[in-house]
């Protein structure tokens, strides 16, 4: 099986031989792959090195974080690849954005209207949660769409608090 | 002499006094929330009694049903440990009242130092240093600080008269954006303290957050535990604190160490306590406020004199006369404490809650662990981020800022995000390592690692790869097997124990 | 000076000197079995590399693998830790000639003091005591052992001449018995060393087991660490450490450390080394036998000086001299280290197996735990029950064995029986609180706690109660549920999901 | 529910009222009983007091571990109790003990034959493991009925070594 990954904007080409091998670009190095007492948390001995790290889906990516730092990286396998590339060229990535609450809180201030332009960076609102007050900010420039929540509103986890064009 | 300690708290904090009471055969009493029940502190202590619902203003900060439950456990002392009833005059008095020994300093001392602004005019009047700021006590309105505001100059902080933790302080650079964050810094001040009473401080800029802990005995003995240097701050919140502070020369030590004992004695303090100092570029000390408690990072002191400062109290608490003379206090080696939160350092530090799954603590020479967490624990968004505090002693500086590398390396924590990576990037990062911080280094000079080690991505490229890969192959034996037998029972008794 | 260390060992003792090495900034290579794949001396190392199936024969103890791996590696040094390879003179002599710095004695050290009787006869020669037994020096006979038997006189020890850790060790009361147990004795020693010669040594009745840590380095430095008492034994296996040792004075310390420093320097000993003795009711002291290496009870030398004895050992090896003279190395308080095995104190120690699926280490102020197991970590019947060491310090004696106290009960080890119970009722006793211990006390006046306390008794009584309870309940449930809703796959899903 | 649960030759009249409360002889006492993180590990706040045990079925008992001692209780219910007094009047426990591997590991040594007569305490057979020799013991007198392994085989943990009439 053959696969493309991508992190940041470096491509490695990774080709899984058998149970005990992998092909990364050129190099055919010997693997032995476990995750520790059943838990999101692996054990990579590769080429004799060791390594542990903490592997998790994350929508289409896979975030892994290794020795301190955060990766994260978009897996293909080559087909999959090659239909996308023949198909659909490139479509734009500007939908809708849906704010949604990082965790269960108590909304404070919403400091934005419904079709006002806000920048990347300004602040939506602000969500108190562990005796600390959040601010939620935009990750992009546009216009907000729909306002869900109004302050005072507790809110569950991964709940949409607004929206913005 | 009192035999039955009720720890008013929870968390880590209320872990270490249970331990601590333990350990002088004292009997301890938890007192919880509903989220708390399987906490450690309500799985360690001898007794244990239920406060209410989940948010403090309904448990921890109840006052009443703490000394219900005072009276139902027949407890005689009480230790109220950081936050929540730790500086409330009244609770202290309501303690003294009804004959339960609080494990702290007087009422008087905590009112005398509660109000911060109070507590600069005290401690002006004994001849220590004040930052400039706002000089008249009692409540001001929005206009009168504007009004003073460019008296004192630009930039300053707004900070809780009620205050502590950062909670309800902001940094003002302007007089246009102040009175938006004089209402920001009122409404978390009356949320954390329920007093939104604020006052204005200068800012010193480029100063490092150095402070001082004292230990006092009801017999007029008081005496100084030398320096905790808390500069690595972000937001107002310490994050690492260490001793000795690198910043720190014996000359200094001994007049900040003087000027401690003065500001303790102003204020007739027994019991442990800190004061807080700014200190700037020319060593020059500015008090900024005592805390009439226990610290977070009392750790750090501990494992640098070998004062067991929680013992120490509850000895002080009982009337026993200090175990130790200033000169007998000594400074071995060097300690730093990482506070471990659950937030993800790489979005914005946001809190992060879920239920923890799997931990492994890095154990070993030199190492502390204090924590209230456990696998199978859930960090619920009703209290504080932070979840455990990693304290290492080195022989030397150097040497300790290794094996907090190390220890960071090991710590692992599943189910929610942790601010371990930020810890790791700073113990790597140069300036940390040469002592050249002070408390706007996180903010402004500093940040996440994101640096791309070729090496280390090509690992991380097989790590995800392989988990891709294996999720395929999973995924492709299910519909297997699924071909294969298609009876419905054996079909749900395979998909269960996949997803298990 | 090399910069890559191959750890020849597993375990706590492997994740021990792992850490010690990236301490030092030095990269580490681990070797495993098939057994030990996720063990934490693989998941904590920088390489890792198998050595074979999980029989010690086919794996730890294959010095040609470990050698291929070193070739493979690159590394240039090697801890052997204790066990295994640490004490065979001909893999240290390999090691040298390799060019290989081998963490430990020369090579001539480990064959003048591993063969216990030419150990005896080399110190004897220099001055040291030695408990009386069999002079000669080489294989004895059967024949010739029940020859000389009654002259050294019964009660006396039948020991392996390559012994250690108790293995090969019978007591032995008459010359009717003694046949037998010379038979058992050799099979296990054969079985542990691959050598099952023995000797004999008189049985010094009411005698304390105290040992000396010395440290020397390559420029002729030889200093000790002073003592740890472990007399608290069964069977020979050493279970309770501490220092100082209750039974010492300064005098007495004088006396052995400078007979520890001579009997080192008779072998011309470099590295850490153990001088144990027996120590009788009139203090008196016998030299037992050197151990040529890293011990399990150096943590408790390590919190009593501050010395990092890991540390000190691998700089020695690197040609450094000695960070400490004599006269630097101070005791301050007191430490116990408590050996926690994998085996069942109320079933005659039965080691036990099975995977840990649940732990809780006990954490705070002067404790440290080392260990090399984990939550999902399987104990297998390969290796020693030792699964972790559990280690106090306290400003006394008392209040090392009041934390200790607090620290067992806060252990929490699920999935294996381990011996905390028997260490509870140790810490409990009044003989070993008063420091009243002899070898002989485990086995002889020693009893693991089963008096019945009234209070306790009904607690278990509602604990089971409420357990049958409970699992009759569910029990109920579930049919109930089953008569409300018989199609087929909820039925599995339910029974799926109560099963997990 | 009502059980009588016996601990030694203590018997204790235990009562489960509702979800909250349980009467232990004749005390009612608030209860609070949870397994925590889903182990075997049970904490019960009784009365205000907090106890954390080891709480596990063995064969016809319960196990619990509790402050570093082992209690063993057999718990009835009440209807339970009454039917096996009415029933059989207290069978002979004197039935063939089957010697069962505690663990696995190698059989070392046999000391014993079938057809010999044992004493309690007498070593019936040494089991390798763990790089211990360890003597598995008679529970009580009796002769040798069966042996069923021998010195050189490797047993697997509960397998049955040797049976004693």
């Amino acid at each position: 099986m053959r696969y493309v990954t991508k992190i940041d904007d470096q491509e490695f080409l990774v080709e899984i031989l058998d149970e005990k091998h992998i092909r990364i670009n050129d190099k055919i190095l010997d693997v032995d792959f476990e995750s520790v007492s059943g838990q999101p948390v692996y054990s990579l001995i590769i080429g004799g090195k060791s390594y542990e790290a903490y592997v998790s889906p994350d929508e289409d990516k896979w975030e892994i974080l290794l020795r301190g730092r955060l990766y994260q990286a978009q897996v293909e396998d080559e087909r999959e690849k090659r239909l996308r590339a023949a198909g659909s060229t490139g479509a734009s990535e500007s939908g809708e954005f849906h704010l949604r609450a990082p965790m269960p809180g108590l909304v404070v201030v919403i400091p934005v209207e419904e079709g006002q332009e806000v920048k990347k960076g300004q602040v939506l609102l602000i969500l108190e949660s562990m005796k600390m007050q959040n601010e939620l900010k935009a990750p992009r420039d546009g216009v907000i769409t729909r306002i869900k929540v109004r302050p005072g509103e507790t809110v569950e986890q991964k709940q949409t608090l607004l929206s913005v064009g | 002499m009192f035999k039955k300690v009720l720890v008013a708290n929870r968390g880590e904090i209320a872990v270490r006094i249970i331990r601590a009471c333990r350990e002088l055969g004292l009997e301890t009493v938890a007192v919880f929330s509903e989220a708390d029940r399987q906490a450690l502190h309500v799985r360690l202590a001898d007794e244990a009694y239920l406060l209410g619902p989940a948010p403090s203003r309904e448990s921890y900060l109840r006052a009443d049903k703490i000394f219900e439950i005072i009276k139902k456990s027949g407890a005689d002392a009480l230790h109220p440990g950081y936050g929540f009833l730790a500086e409330r005059e009244d609770f202290a008095q309501a303690c003294h009242d009804d004959g339960i020994a609080f494990i702290g300093p007087k009422p008087s001392s905590i009112a005398a130092m509660g109000d911060k602004m109070t507590a600069r005019e005290t401690v002006r009047k004994a001849g220590v240093p004040v930052v400039p700021g706002t000089e008249d006590v009692g409540n001001m309105t929005d206009d009168e600080l504007l009004a003073i505001a460019p008296k004192i100059g630009f930039p300053l902080l707004v900070k809780a008269t009620a205050g502590g933790g950062g909670k309800g302080m902001r940094e003002v650079r302007s007089l246009e954006e102040m009175p938006e964050l004089l209402k920001s810094a009122r409404r978390e001040a009356e949320s954390a303290f329920g007093d939104g009473n604020v006052y204005l401080e200068k800012l010193v800029e480029g100063a490092r957050h150095i402070e001082i802990q004292v230990l006092a005995d009801m017999h007029g003995n008081v005496i100084h535990l030398g320096e905790r240097d808390c500069s690595i701050q972000r937001r107002h919140q310490k994050l690492v604190e260490e001793a000795p502070s690198p910043f720190m020369d014996e000359e200094l030590r001994q007049r900040m160490g003087e000027m401690a004992v003065k500001a303790a004695q102003s204020v007739d303090y027994v019991n442990a306590g800190t004061i807080e100092c700014l200190v700037d570029k020319d060593r020059n000390f500015y008090f900024l406020e005592m805390n009439t408690r226990l610290q977070v990072e009392h750790p750090v002191t501990e494992m640098v004199t070998g004062v067991d400062i929680v013992k120490e109290q509850i000895r002080v608490a009982r009337g026993r006369p200090l175990q130790y003379k200033q000169e007998d206090i000594h400074f071995n080696g060097a300690a730093i404490e990482c506070r471990i939160n659950a937030e993800d350092p790489y979005n914005g530090f946001m809190p992060s809650t879920g239920k923890i799954t799997h931990s492994l603590l890095p154990t070993g020479p030199g190492i502390r662990v204090d924590t209230g967490v456990y696998p199978g624990f859930e960090i619920t968004p009703f209290y504080d981020p932070m979840i455990s505090k990693l304290i290492v002693w080195g022989e030397t500086r150097a040497q300790a800022i290794l094996r907090m590398r190390r220890a960071l390396e090991e710590y692992r924590i599943v189910g929610v995000r942790t601010n371990i990576p930020f810890h790791q990037t700073l113990m790597d990062s140069h300036r940390f390592m040469g002592g050249q911080y002070d408390t706007r280094f996180v903010e402004e000079r500093f940040a996440i690692n994101d640096t791309n080690d070729p090496e280390l991505a090509e690992i991380a490229a097989a790590l995800a790869t392989l988990s891709a890969h294996q999720q395929t192959q999973r995924a492709a034996q299910f519909v297997q097997r699924n071909e294969r037998d298609t009876s419905n029972w054996k079909w749900v008794g395979r998909w269960e124990r996949m997803h298990r």
